[in-house]
C-alpha cells in the first residue's frame, strides 16, 4: 500500500502494464523526457526506452492511425492526447477505424488501444482545455469509455483497459490529479470487472450518479444533504460504455429518484441516456422525473465564468431538492 | 483553377521506364539491375497475372451489372501497377490498400469468392487480413497509410525485414492523414513504401486539382526517398518496389512510389464518366496499354505463341468462372450476426438489444404480428 | 408548383439562394461538372461558374476550414460532404472552429457555414455510406442541425439553413432523394420558422416521434396501426438542435405515450434526449416509459443485413404496442 | 529516432540573411533589393517595435507569475521574426496567428488590455478580429492555416490585392491541417503566405523529430515556392515576407516562410524546459539574439545613441505600465455572460437553461440555499 496522487497511480498502473507485457507501447506528443505535462508518464521513456515510450510527431490522426498499424501488427499501444480538445484531429481515425476494425474483420483483429484523455475543467485553463468529449465516444458502436475517479481505481483501471482487447477511451479527471489516496497496487486486476459501477455512498433517498471529476463533487453533495437529513446514495459509474444500468437501475429501485451529473453539455450528453434507460427501467418506480444536472450547452467558457458553467455542490443540492419535492430554485417557476 | 480534363503534369520529369507503349525495352542502368533475374518465362508469368486480374475485374463488373454485386471498383488500366507491385512483396510484407487494389489481393492468394463478399454487400471484409498478409480494404480515403505506418514500426520494433506497403490514389494525397504518415515514417525512418497509383482521377476531379506538381516530388520534402515511374509498365514497376523494399529491409526507411496510370474504367459501376471525361485522353491512354506492350514484347521475343495465349486465356476463363461460382457459392449472413464482433467480450447495452431482437424475430416469426 | 424529387428541391433550393446572395459559394468534393455523386448540385457550376460551384482537393479538413476562412471573409459556404462516413476527417474544424468561433470571438465573427450531408442507410451500399452521425453535432454546442423528409422542406430548409447567420449541419436523407412531390418554390423563407418541428399526421393515442428518412416509415407505421384501431400522431422534427420540444410536449400531453425512432444507434443517441426532455416535461403525463426504435450499437452492418439494422413500419408497431400496453415481442419478457 | 536536443538540419542550405549576429550587413543582391527603401531611421523603428515586443512579453510574464494571468506563451526570441513579418503587411491584409504572435498583434495595433484578455481567463478572445484584421489566436495547432488559405480565396474572388498570413510553428507542420492548407493553397493559387517561425521545439519536442529535413523543403513538393530565412535578422524576414506578399498580390499564388530562430523562453509559463533542453543550445542561440544585432548595427552607423536608447526605453516602459494597467483594468465578466455568442439567434434549449440558472442564481442569492 503506497499513497498516490491521482496521476502517479496511473503512472504506476502503466509501469505495471508495461513490465507485464512487452506488447504495450506509449506514444504520444511530449511523453518522453517530458513525461508529459502532466507528468503522467514520467520516468517511463528513461525505464523502458525510447522504443517503448515514443515521443510522435504532432499530429493526433498520425498517433492514432499508427497505434491502429501497431495493433494489426500484435501490439497494445497506449496513446495520450495532450488534452480533451485535441482528440477531434484524431476523430475520424477512432471513429472509423479504430471502433470498427474488429467488427469489419468479423474479428479477425483485434484493437487493444487504448486512448487516454485527461479530460474535464476546474483547472482555470485556456479554450480547448477543458472539455468533456466522452459522450461522443460513447455514442460510438464498437468503442469502451471508462472513467476513474479515485487513485485506487485509476491504477487498476488504466491497466484493465491496456489487458481488454478493445479499444478504450481512458478518460482522466484532470482535476483530480492531484488527489492524494492509499493504493494497493497488488489487488487483482478483476478486483471488479471493467465496465462495473461502484457505490461511492450508500444512501436511501434519492440515486446520485456521477464519474470522474465530479464523483468527489457527489460525494461532497451527499455528505452536505445529509446535514439536511437526505441520504443520497452515490454511484460512481466508472464506465459510460458500457454502463452498468443493473447497478443505478437496483438502486434507483429502492430509491425512486435519480440525479446524474456531468460537466459536459447537457443535451445529448451521458445524462440523457441514463434518463432515459432508467426511466425505461423504473418506469414505475420513479417518483419524480430525473434530474440532469450538467454543464451549459454552450462551448466550454473562459476561465472566468467556470465556476457557472461546472456543476458543484449547490447546484446538485438544488436538483436533489427537485427529485424530493423540496423547495428549489425552480419552484413555481414552471421552467 | 485547373480546368478538369487536362493531362496533369505532362511536361514534368520522365517516367521511369522498362517497356516502352510499344513493348521495346528502355535502357536505364539504374532500374534494370534490379530485375536482371526476370526471365522471359517469368514476364510471361506477371503477363499471366495481368490478364487474370483484368479477366477477373470484367467479370466482376459484369457481376455488378448482373445484379449480383452492389458495387464494384474497377482495376481496368492499372494491372501492370498492381501486379508489378505485388508481385516484388514477400510473404510476410503487409499489405494495406485501398478498394481498387484487387488485383494485389490477387496476387496475395486471396480466395475468389473474398473478393466478392464485401462488394456483394455480404460483410465488412474479404478474408481473415492475416491469411494472406493483406489488410480488409480502406474505404476512407487515405486512412491505411498511417496503418502501414504502425505496422512498419512494429516490424522495426520487432527486429525482422519484413515491410509494410500503403497502396492509395492520386486524390488521396489531398488527406491530412496521407501527409501525417509521411510524417511518421520520415521520422521514425519506418519500413514502409507508399505506393500511390495516380491514375489521372478522384472520381470526377483530375489529378491537377490535387496536386500542381507531380506527386512525387511531394516526398523528398518529407524526407523520402521518390520514384516516378511508369505505372502501366509491370517491369519498371516492379523494379522500382524491389528498390523500395531493399531499402526498407536494410533500415534505410520509407520509399514513396508514384505509379503513374490511367483508370479506363469509371470511378466504380456506380459512375457516369461521360459527364467529365475528354474520351480523347482516355483513347491515349488505352495505347498505353499495359498488357499490349508485354505482349508485343513476348511475341519479339518469340514467347507469344498461340499456346501461351491460349494457356493464359484458360487460366484466366478460369478464374472468371471460379469468380463466378464464389459469388453464387456466397450465403446471406444470418440476421442475428448483425450484432457479433462489435466488441470481442459481450457489452452489456448490446446484448440486450441482441437478446430483445432476437425475441422480436421470434415472435414475427411466430405470427404475432 | 413543380413535381421535384428531393434532390432536385435541395437542387432548387441552392440555386435560389445562390441567385438572391453572390457571397453564397459551394464547396465539396466532385460537385462541379459532375453534379456530385448524387447529382444535387448538378448544372449549378455551369450556370454559375467554377469560381462559386468548387470542385476541391480531396480533404474534409480542408473543406471546412477554407469555408470557415471565406466565412471570417463574408462569404456563406455551402460544404458538401459526400457521404455521412465521411465527415470525421473534417471533425475538429467544424466541432473547435466552426461551432465556437462566434463564442470566442464574443460575436465579432459570424459562421454562415452550411455543411449538407447525405445521410442514413438503406440504398445496400459499402462501409461508411450509411451512417447518420446527428447526435455528434447536435451534442455540440454552436451549431444548428436539421433534417428534412420531403421536397417541399427540403427546398425551404435548405434556404433557411443558407440565410441562417449560425453554422448548420443539413442532413439529406439519401435514400429519399428520389422521392416526388410538389414543391411552391415561391413560398416565403419563413413560412415556418427554421427550428420547428411539423405534425406530419395528427392522433391522439400515441406521439411517434421521426425525422428525415424515417418520416415516411412513421407515416406508414400510423397508416397500418390506423387499421389495427390505434390513432399515432406522428411529428416530423426537421431540426435537432434545437428540438421543437414545445410541439413534442404538446402532443404528448394529449396521448400520454411516446415513441421515438432513427437509424442512428441507440445508446446516447438522438432518442435519449427526447425521452430525457419530455419525461422531465410530462412526466405526469406519461402512461408509460418512452419507447426508442432505432439502429443497435454496432457499426452500420452490411448491406445484406442492414433491413435488420434498420428500424422499420413493424419494429415501430411492436414498440407502439409495448406504450399502449398492448401485446408485443418482450410481453412476460422482462427484458 | 532522432535524438531529443540536437540542433535541427544545421548542414542544411543556409538561411537567407542580411545582418548577421554581429549586426553586419550581409550582401544579398536578391534579397536586399526588397528593403532598400529601409533607411537607418526605419531599421531604428523596427528595433523599437522589438524592444517593445519584447518589454511586453516580459511584463506579460511577470504578470502571469504574479497570478495577475492564468498563463502566458513568451515570445522572447522570436522579435524579428515577428516584428519582420508583421511590418511587411498591409492594413488590410489579414492575419491568422497562433497563440505565440502578441509581437505581430502589437503590430496590428492591438489595445493593450486585449493583448491580456485571453490569458487572464476572461474571454475566448481579446479583440475584435476586424478592427485589426488578425484573427483570434488559434489554439488548435494549424488549424488557422485553413483559414488563411479560404480567407485568401475570398480576397481573390473579390478581386481585391489583399493577402492572408498564417503564422504556425514548427511542429504545427506535422498536422494534417497545415498540409491540406498547402494543398488547397496550390492548386487555387490562393494568396496567403505560410509563414512558419521555426523556433526549434514544439514544446519539449526538438524539430528533428517532426521534420528530417529543413521544412521550408516542404513546399515545393506541393507547388508552393519557399523561402528559409535567419528568423533572428529583423531586415530579412521584412524582405521575405515583401517578396511573399508581392507574389501574391500580384496573382503569383501562396509562398511558404520558414524562420528559423529559438524559443529562447519557456514554452508557456507551466512549461519545465530543464526536463529537456539543452542550455548550451540555449546560450548558442542567445548569442544570436535578434535585438542584439540590430542594436550592433544601429551603433557602428552612429545611430544608437543614449538618447535613442532612452527613447526606446521610455516607450518599451511606457507600453509595459500600460500593459499591466490594462490587465488591471479587466472587470470579470457577468455570471449571465456564459450564455451570450454561442448563437446569433436565441436557441430554445439554451434559453431554458439560461432562464433556469438565472432563476437559480436569484434564488441562491436570496439565500434560499
Ligand atoms: C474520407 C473520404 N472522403 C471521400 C470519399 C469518397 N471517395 C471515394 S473514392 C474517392 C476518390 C479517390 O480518388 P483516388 O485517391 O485518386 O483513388 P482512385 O479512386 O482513383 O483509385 C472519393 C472522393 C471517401 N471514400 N473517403
Ligand atoms: C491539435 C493540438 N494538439 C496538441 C496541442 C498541444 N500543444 C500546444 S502547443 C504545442 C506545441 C506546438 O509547437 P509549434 O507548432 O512548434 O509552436 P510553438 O509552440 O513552438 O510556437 C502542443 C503540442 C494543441 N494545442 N493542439
Ligand atoms: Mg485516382
Ligand atoms: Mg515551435
Amino acid at each position: 500500500m503506497s499513497t498516490l496522487t491521482l496521476s502517479k497511480a496511473i503512472n504506476s498502473g502503466l509501469r505495471r502494464a508495461m513490465d507485464d507485457d512487452p506488447k504495450v507501447v506509449l506514444l504520444g506528443e511530449d511523453i518522453g523526457k517530458l513525461g508529459g505535462v502532466f507528468r503522467v508518464t514520467d520516468g517511463l521513456q528513461k525505464d523502458f526506452g525510447a522504443h517503448r515510450v515514443i515521443d510522435t510527431p504532432l499530429a493526433e490522426a498520425g498517433i492514432i492511425g499508427t497505434a491502429v498499424g501497431l495493433a494489426y501488427r500484435g501490439y497494445r499501444p497506449v496513446c495520450e492526447i495532450q488534452f480533451d480538445g485535441f482528440i477531434y484531429p484524431g476523430f475520424d481515425q477512432i471513429v472509423s477505424q479504430v471502433a470498427k476494425l474488429h467488427y469489419r474483420t468479423r474479428g479477425a483483429v483485434k484493437m487493444p488501444i487504448t486512448i487516454r484523455v485527461p479530460f474535464g475543467g476546474g483547472i482555470g485553463a485556456v479554450e480547448h482545455h477543458s472539455e468533456s468529449p466522452e459522450a461522443y465516444f460513447a455514442h460510438t458502436a464498437g468503442l469502451r469509455v471508462i472513467s476513474c475517479s479515485n487513485p485506487q481505481d485509476a491504477h487498476l483501471m488504466i491497466r484493465q483497459a491496456i489487458a481488454c482487447d478493445d479499444p478504450v477511451l481512458f478518460f482522466e479527471p484532470k482535476r483530480r490529479y492531484w488527489t492524494k489516496a492509499d493504493v494497493d497496487e497488488s489487488l487483482a486486476l478483476d478486483s471488479f470487472p471493467m465496465g462495473s459501477a461502484r457505490i461511492a455512498a450508500a444512501g436511501t433517498d434519492a440515486t446520485l450518479v456521477a464519474y470522474g471529476p465530479l464523483v468527489q463533487t457527489a460525494l461532497d453533495a451527499a455528505t452536505a444533504a445529509a446535514d439536511e437529513g437526505i441520504s443520497l446514495e452515490v454511484i460512481d459509474l466508472r464506465s459510460l460504455s458500457p454502463i452498468d444500468f443493473d447497478t443505478v437501475e437496483a438502486s434507483v429501485r429502492r430509491t425512486g429518484r435519480l440525479v446524474v451529473t456531468h460537466e459536459a453539455q447537457q443535451s445529448f450528453g451521458i445524462g440523457a441516456e441514463i434518463a432515459a434507460s432508467i426511466t425505461e427501467r423504473c418506469f414505475y418506480h420513479l417518483e419524480a422525473a430525473p434530474e440532469r444536472v450538467t454543464g451549459f450547452d454552450v462551448p466550454y467558457p473562459p476561465a472566468k465564468l467556470e465556476e457557472h458553467y461546472l456543476p458543484d455542490l449547490d447546484r446538485i443540492l438544488d436538483a436533489v431538492d427537485r427529485v424530493m419535492g423540496r423547495p428549489n430554485s425552480l419552484s413555481g417557476q414552471g421552467l | 483553377m485547373t480546368a478538369p480534363g487536362e493531362k496533369a503534369h505532362p511536361e514534368e520529369a520522365k517516367l521511369l521506364q522498362l517497356l516502352d507503349a510499344d513493348g521495346r525495352r528502355v535502357p536505364d542502368p539504374e532500374l534494370e539491375r534490379w530485375v536482371e533475374d526476370v526471365s522471359t518465362d517469368q514476364l510471361g508469368a506477371l503477363y499471366e497475372d495481368m490478364a487474370i486480374a483484368r479477366r477477373i475485374d470484367v467479370e466482376a463488373t459484369a457481376l455488378q451489372r448482373q445484379g449480383e454485386l452492389g458495387l464494384w471498383p474497377p482495376l481496368l488500366g492499372q494491372e501492370a501497377s498492381q501486379i508489378g507491385s505485388a508481385r516484388a512483396l514477400r510473404e510476410d510484407d503487409f499489405v494495406f490498400s485501398s478498394y481498387r487494389e484487387n488485383g494485389v489481393a490477387y496476387c496475395r492468394g486471396v480466395g475468389f469468392e473474398d473478393i466478392l463478399r464485401v462488394w456483394r454487400g455480404n460483410s465488412g471484409s474479404g478474408w481473415d487480413p492475416y491469411s494472406i498478409n493483406m489488410a480488409t480494404p480502406q474505404i476512407i480515403i487515405g486512412a491505411q497509410t498511417l496503418h502501414a505506418t504502425g505496422y512498419a514500426l512494429g516490424c522495426q520494433q520487432d527486429g525482422v525485414d519484413s515491410a509494410a506497403i500503403a497502396y492509395f490514389g492520386d486524390g488521396a494525397t489531398s488527406e491530412g492523414d496521407v501527409n501525417e504518415a509521411m510524417v511518421f515514417a520520415a521520422s521514425f525512418q519506418a519500413p514502409v513504401i507508399f505506393f500511390c497509383q495516380n491514375n489521372q482521377w478522384a472520381i470526377s476531379e483530375p489529378v491537377g486539382l490535387q496536386a500542381r506538381r507531380p506527386i512525387a516530388g511531394r516526398a523528398p520534402g518529407f524526407g523520402i526517398p521518390s520514384l516516378r515511374v511508369d505505372g502501366n509498365d509491370v517491369l519498371a514497376v516492379l523494379a522500382a518496389t524491389r528498390i523500395a523494399l531493399d531499402r526498407a529491409r536494410s533500415g534505410g526507411g520509407p520509399t514513396f512510389i508514384e505509379a503513374v496510370t490511367y483508370r479506363v474504367g469509371p470511378h466504380t459501376t456506380s459512375d457516369d464518366p461521360t459527364r467529365y471525361e475528354d474520351s480523347n485522353q482516355r483513347e491515349d491512354w488505352v495505347r498505353r496499354d499495359p498488357l499490349a506492350r508485354v505482349e508485343a514484347h513476348l511475341a519479339a521475343a518469340g514467347f507469344f505463341s498461340d499456346g501461351f495465349r491460349d494457356g493464359v486465356k484458360a487460366k484466366a476463363d478460369d478464374a472468371a468462372a471460379r469468380l463466378r461460382a464464389g459469388c453464387h457459392s456466397l450465403k446471406d449472413p444470418e440476421p442475428m450476426t448483425v450484432f457479433e464482433h462489435v466488441y470481442s467480450s459481450p457489452h452489456p447495452a448490446l446484448e440486450r438489444q441482441r437478446a430483445r431482437y432476437t425475441q422480436y424475430l421470434a415472435t414475427i416469426e411466430g405470427g404475432n404480428r
